[in-house]
């Protein structure tokens, strides 16, 4: 019998006035959909992003494996400070971030009223969605050469393949957010004589909203993987042509400079949404 | 009296291309201006079909319903809907939810800004009369349950329904909270002249409530029984424990037991009791 | 403005000293140069007609002009001299030795091409290796890291090969002269358009041409730079690449019985193009040559 | 008033025995939500599919556009013809299958086991889900040096490129479909003494099965997009192989051809998994 | 009478990191073997959670929780748990769903052939006994909300539970379904002589079930009152209608109102009986 605890929690029963602070008992940390407190998880989180890099470090100094083929961290921090000071990683960064966020916008652009309409009416859905269903599984790359004949070679071509890349899954995604609306909403507008404009506009839209900003998140990381399949395209400058040439030269270092720098970016990005995300929809973190 | 809701010889046949499901068959049943009536019955009945049908969000598929002697074709802004569950916007503050229908274009037509104020004011009322002043601006997801479906209901009492009409609006509510809503509905029964439609499980409910209580009955959904509750208009919650409630009550609940078409769960009980009794 | 596209070959690479030695300007050229990073993409840019002109050679011309796209080469940049080569590791001496090995390379590109013409040339036939596709640069990688017995790429890997010591040429371009020419291929309309623009390109090669010759440290320098290569290594391509002055030029757009101009290696380069069903139908090879340009800078 | 209507029911009421065919009333086409009839969607769908065909055949044929850029709608069939008979389409069309498939049973293959550990144990999910974030942003494309020199040129190079592709995104997602079991069905088999591995195999994993599939339904058109980059390297057939091939020498009707039947099967893979889903969940699909 | 489960100075306190909650404090209580015990109170008054603690489902923060004298560590065979929602396995048959627990390791320990035989013959036995005969290949999706719930129960006491735990079993269902359910529950714990303990919000449901009624209070979450119920072992439909009945149901709906933390409601009901009373 824990005595202590005993003691404790009758010594205040008679007052209940003063609660003691909780003893916490054995802590299982192997449990199914167990808790994990703030800082635990902080730490977990930061020993999983740590721990891959350590077991890179130790693999390329082990000397297991050709330096050319396995660059170390500090070869790459190196070359990232490198790429900084010498070669305009700002400017490469700074197009990269340009192209990516100008072909997603415009893949939201055309695909937000589109998955509305698919979502609200069922003609519409029936019409597009396995037409949609089709195209999604087309690969990008393969548009490359119609895309330089349609649109170009300009900026312009770049952003389209990040378009290509993204519009298809993301119209079916938004779709699917917006049926998810409960229908009880949309009804309770209609019986307070809400037009069908209305319904769209201030309930279908309005309800969805968390959860298409969900998609838009995901979505974001879909674009930055077109990234490099875009800056083939006549492209002198940007991150993903920064790699493109690496791979030219086996530059490996270079390589996984590119590669981590995009992941890193895809971070932030990722973060700034979720924070957008906890601040416009309070109302879903509330207990 | 007037009559306000005239259902005649209601159908309704849902059709999923192989199976059709008889919800309501050859439904006659007037219902008078400022007139409570509550409909019970087994599970399956009809009972949300036969609302949603004059609320027009369902269509009939065999004779009309007319409200104030005009067929009623779509939802209308003179019948006012509040359901079970998840119809507040939880974007929306409380008083936002309130005012909701006056962001709609048919709320906005040719209104004079004495009307306006006229609205806001009933708004205003609307929220005190609900006891919700301190949350107005919260967000539905920080009240109770109980808080929630009051908002639901001033939200569909703004624009003046002549009509509400209510499935359900307390069953996901606990007892004691039940109780509260019951003479808050009436009292704004009372105060609105509306009439009013409600349905509900809980006969003991539709009884306290119903100035009608009309008995459903499944496949096909059609009225069983009707009964005229044969209590005061003005109730009070000691009239539950009256020995013509409690008749009443036994009453419908047999009849429900019998017009159920849940056979097993009937038989069981008379398996039970045979046990029972013997053992 | 025109613009002409350009991708990795130290022979095109050099238009970039052209610009910044501002001999665009010099001879009144409205010129945009417009990198890729795959070859592959600009010559289908220059077809679909978003160039004016591009950097592309005899074997990849040839397949837009037998699809009736309006392409004239008007001026020959480069012969490959050494810059590409077959590739091998240490215990391959001689072609024998190559029977039933792998061999890295681009498909259908030069590389290919100088394949066939070597195997050819030693009495043997793709037939008797086994080529797998790789773009250039991945097929060094291949290489390198003993996935192949064999490569064949063109420089910077040709060099980079070489100093690893992992491999050593056995058969470089320079056997073959005139038959890779590395051109400057421009769209029709664009030449009756742009006339002066192009006619000023020209000239300006001629000058850059005369640069390399005279200050090659300078321009490795600026070539380079531009793909972001230490300088000394790049010196060494400038020797594996022939570049072409005014005489060069004029002898190149020269008649098809001298087997070292453009349509004297033509029909060689046909043979393999329509021998793997790239090509499809015949092509008039002298209508997609347009000398004019280089005899009328020469007349003056 | 609708008189024949209500002469129909009212002659039904007295016996109440035959219900007369459900008279059709007005029915609004263009609603929120509204309700299709199978044969209704299926026309819809079919429209949708030969509107675009037909809007294409159009612009083909209207002369407005080069044939080489923009082939008409029978060149490419003559062209699919012409490769069926003597360009040995079924190999292509085989070898490709035989990639997606492998590259996507193999991150099945670990994706399943890995997400059902993130979806079940927090520290788990806290370990790796930040950091399989950081890396769903990174192109594919760019892993192909990398790939090549560690995997080597052959098959499995191009079974890796489409499992770098699909892996990380099918995690995730995965993860997500097993955190939405309903927690007390978890705890309902605790109360019965279930042990962790039990709940995990007898519970967590069948409650899961059919979201899982679903996502394997998705995750497998991300895995056919990756397929014309993973015949970028040391393939010398394949559907992708033949678009890039086609790429090269500007053979439009073939470019076309080729993404067409990767259309045509992704949505034939698609109608199969959604079948496979009726059949083994009916209870999701019955009323 | 021998003492089945000890609740000894329990407290429990759920934090996120900044806020706490004090869901029970200083909670005692003796609940002798064969014992039906309900629990009542206003929402969020921790009933759930104590039922969970018994259960070994959450750990208690103090105090400790003793069944047959020895301290809950976690969920045991001992102890089946019945929810409100979702816990059947849709993807099994009835069947299924109650012999899935002799599917667990822990159950086919050290078990001879005729055990296996004795549990089949069980599961028939319980399938008969909750009148699901006909349904036995049936899926869960294809039944009522009341059979659904007795497939629960049934699976719950498939391995012979000592103690049955339930929150809110009936609470999805509707009136008259639950009728059939509680002397459904009152039965089979007549015969399999378990010890219950019943979490509902029903207060008439508490005292037709309950031995005694526990009554808890929020806010922290604790014991009130605890009501003995003046009612003979066996019951039946009519004794609701009895004057103790009524007098004990009226009695703890008072006091739930009184300790219930919501005010908004009760001065609502208050302001409405002011309002309605001169008027
Ligand atoms: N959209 C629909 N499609 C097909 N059948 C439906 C639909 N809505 C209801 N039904 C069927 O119509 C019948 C009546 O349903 P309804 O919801 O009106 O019953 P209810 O009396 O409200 O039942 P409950 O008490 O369970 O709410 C039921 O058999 C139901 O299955
Ligand atoms: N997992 C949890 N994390 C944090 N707080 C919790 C958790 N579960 C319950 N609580 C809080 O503990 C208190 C008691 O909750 P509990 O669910 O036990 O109440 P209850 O009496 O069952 O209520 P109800 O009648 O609504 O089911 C409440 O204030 C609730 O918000
Ligand atoms: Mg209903
Ligand atoms: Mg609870």
């Amino acid at each position: 019998m824990p005595t202590t605890e005993r003691s404790l929690s009758k010594s205040t029963m008679p007052s209940a006035a003063v609660m003691p602070v909780a003893v916490q008992r054995k802590r299982r940390f192997w449990t199914i959909r167990g808790r994990l407190s703030r800082k635990e998880y902080l730490v977990l989180a930061a020993l999983g992003m740590v721990l891959p890099f350590v077991g890179w470090w130790w693999l390329a100094s082990s000397g297991l494996m050709d330096k050319v083929f396995m660059p170390s961290p500090l070869d790459v921090i190196t070359r990232i400070h490198r790429w900084f000071m010498e070669d305009n990683l700002m400017g490469d960064a700074s197009i990269s971030i340009y192209r990516v966020t100008a072909g997603f916008i415009l893949s939201a652009m055309f695909a937000l009223p589109l998955g509305l309409m698919i979502g609200t009416y069922r003609p519409v859905q029936a019409m597009l969605e396995p037409l949609l269903d089709f195209i999604r599984y087309m690969p990008a790359v393969a548009f490359i050469p119609l895309v330089m004949i349609w649109v170009g070679i300009d900026e312009g071509s770049k952003i389209a393949i990040i378009f290509i890349g993204t519009f298809f899954q993301m119209v079916l995604m938004v779709a699917e957010d917006v049926r998810r609306v409960p229908l009880a909403q949309i009804e309770a507008a209609q019986t307070m004589g809400a037009r069908r404009g209305e319904i769209v506009s201030l309930v279908i839209l309005q309800s969805a909203k968390p959860a298409l900003l969900d998609t838009l998140r995901i979505t974001m990381g879909w674009a930055w993987t077109y990234l490099v399949v875009a800056e083939l395209v006549a492209a002198n400058s940007g991150l993903g042509y920064a790699i493109l040439k690496a791979q030219r030269f086996l530059q490996t270092d270079k390589i996984f400079a590119g590669i981590i720098l995009i992941g890193l970016i895809g971070l932030v990005t990722d973060q700034l949404f979720r924070l957008v995300h906890r601040k416009s929809f309070p109302w879903l973190y509330r207990k | 009296m007037q009559t306000k809701i005239q259902i005649e010889a209601a159908g309704k046949i849902y059709t999923d291309g192989k199976h059709n499901v008889e919800a309501l068959r050859a439904v006659n049943l007037d219902i008078a201006a400022n007139e409570f009536v509550t409909l019970v019955g087994a599970s399956g009945c009809g009972k949300s079909t036969l609302l949603r049908c004059i609320g027009g969000l369902e269509e009939l598929s065999l004779g009309e319903i007319r409200v104030d002697g005009r067929p009623v074709s779509g939802p209308g802004v003179n019948r006012a809907m509040v359901f079970q569950h998840y119809s507040l916007y939880p974007w929306l503050t409380v008083m936002e939810n309130i005012k909701f229908s006056r962001r709609l274009k048919v709320h906005r037509e040719g209104i004079t800004s004495s009307d306006v104020e006229t609205a806001s004011g009933r708004a205003d009322a609307l929220l005190s009369l609900m006891g919700l002043n301190h949350a107005a601006l919260a967000y539905p997801d920080q009240l109770s349950g109980g808080m929630q479906q009051r908002v639901a209901i001033a939200r569909a009492l703004l624009p003046k329904p002549d009509i509400l009409l209510l499935d359900e609006p307390f069953g996901a509510l606990d007892a004691q909270t039940r109780e509260v809503m019951h003479d808050l509905i009436l009292h704004i029964f009372n105060l609105e002249k509306t009439t009013n439609v409600f349905v509900t499980h809980d006969v003991e409910e539709a009884i306290y409530l119903g100035q009608r209580v009309v008995l459903m009955a499944p496949r096909p959904g059609r009225i069983d029984t009707i009964y005229e509750v044969p209590l005061p208009a003005e109730r009070d919650q000691d009239m539950k424990l009256s020995p013509e409630f409690i008749r009443l009550k036994k009453e419908i609940l047999q009849r429900i037991r019998e017009t159920s078409g849940m056979r097993t769960d009937k038989d069981m009980l008379d398996r039970l009791t045979r046990q029972t009794e013997p053992g | 403005e025109i613009k002409v596209g350009l991708s990795d070959w130290p022979g095109w690479v050099a238009w970039y000293v052209a610009e910044q030695q501002g001999y665009f300007k010099k001879y009144g050229a409205d010129v945009k140069l417009v990198w890729f990073a795959n070859y592959t993409d600009s010559i289908s840019a220059l077809s679909a007609g978003q160039l004016d002109a591009n950097s592309q050679t005899w074997s990849d011309t040839l397949a837009p002009l037998a699809k009736g796209i309006p392409l004239k080469v008007v001026l020959v940049n480069d012969n490959s001299a050494g810059n590409d080569a077959l590739m091998v590791g240490p215990n391959i001496k001689r072609f024998a030795d190559l029977k039933g090995k792998t061999i890295a390379l681009e498909e259908f590109s030069v590389s290919h091409f100088l394949l066939v013409t070597a195997l050819h040339k030693n009495g043997m036939s793709l037939k008797d290796v086994k080529v797998v596709n790789l773009a250039a640069g991945d097929a060094a990688a291949a290489f390198l890291s003993g996935r192949v017995d064999a490569a064949v790429v063109w420089n910077p890997w040709v060099n980079k090969i070489q100093i690893s010591g992992k491999g050593h040429a056995l058969f470089t371009s320079k056997e073959i002269p005139g038959l890779i020419p590395d051109l400057l291929v421009a769209q029709e309309k664009s030449l009756v358009a742009h006339r002066k623009d192009f006619i000023g390109m020209i000239k300006a090669w001629y000058d850059t041409e005369k640069f390399i010759r005279e200050q090659p440290g300078v321009a490795a320098k600026i070539m380079a730079k531009v793909v972001s290569m230490p300088p000394e290594e790049y010196r060494v391509f400038l020797s594996g690449t022939k570049f072409f002055d005014q005489n060069g030029n004029l002898q190149a757009f020269g008649p098809a019985s001298d087997p070292t101009s453009l349509l004297g290696v033509a029909p060689t380069i046909a043979k393999f193009l329509l021998e793997n069903k790239l090509m499809e139908g015949k092509v008039d090879y002298a209508k997609g040559l347009d000398g004019s340009l280089v005899k009328e800078v020469a007349r003056r």
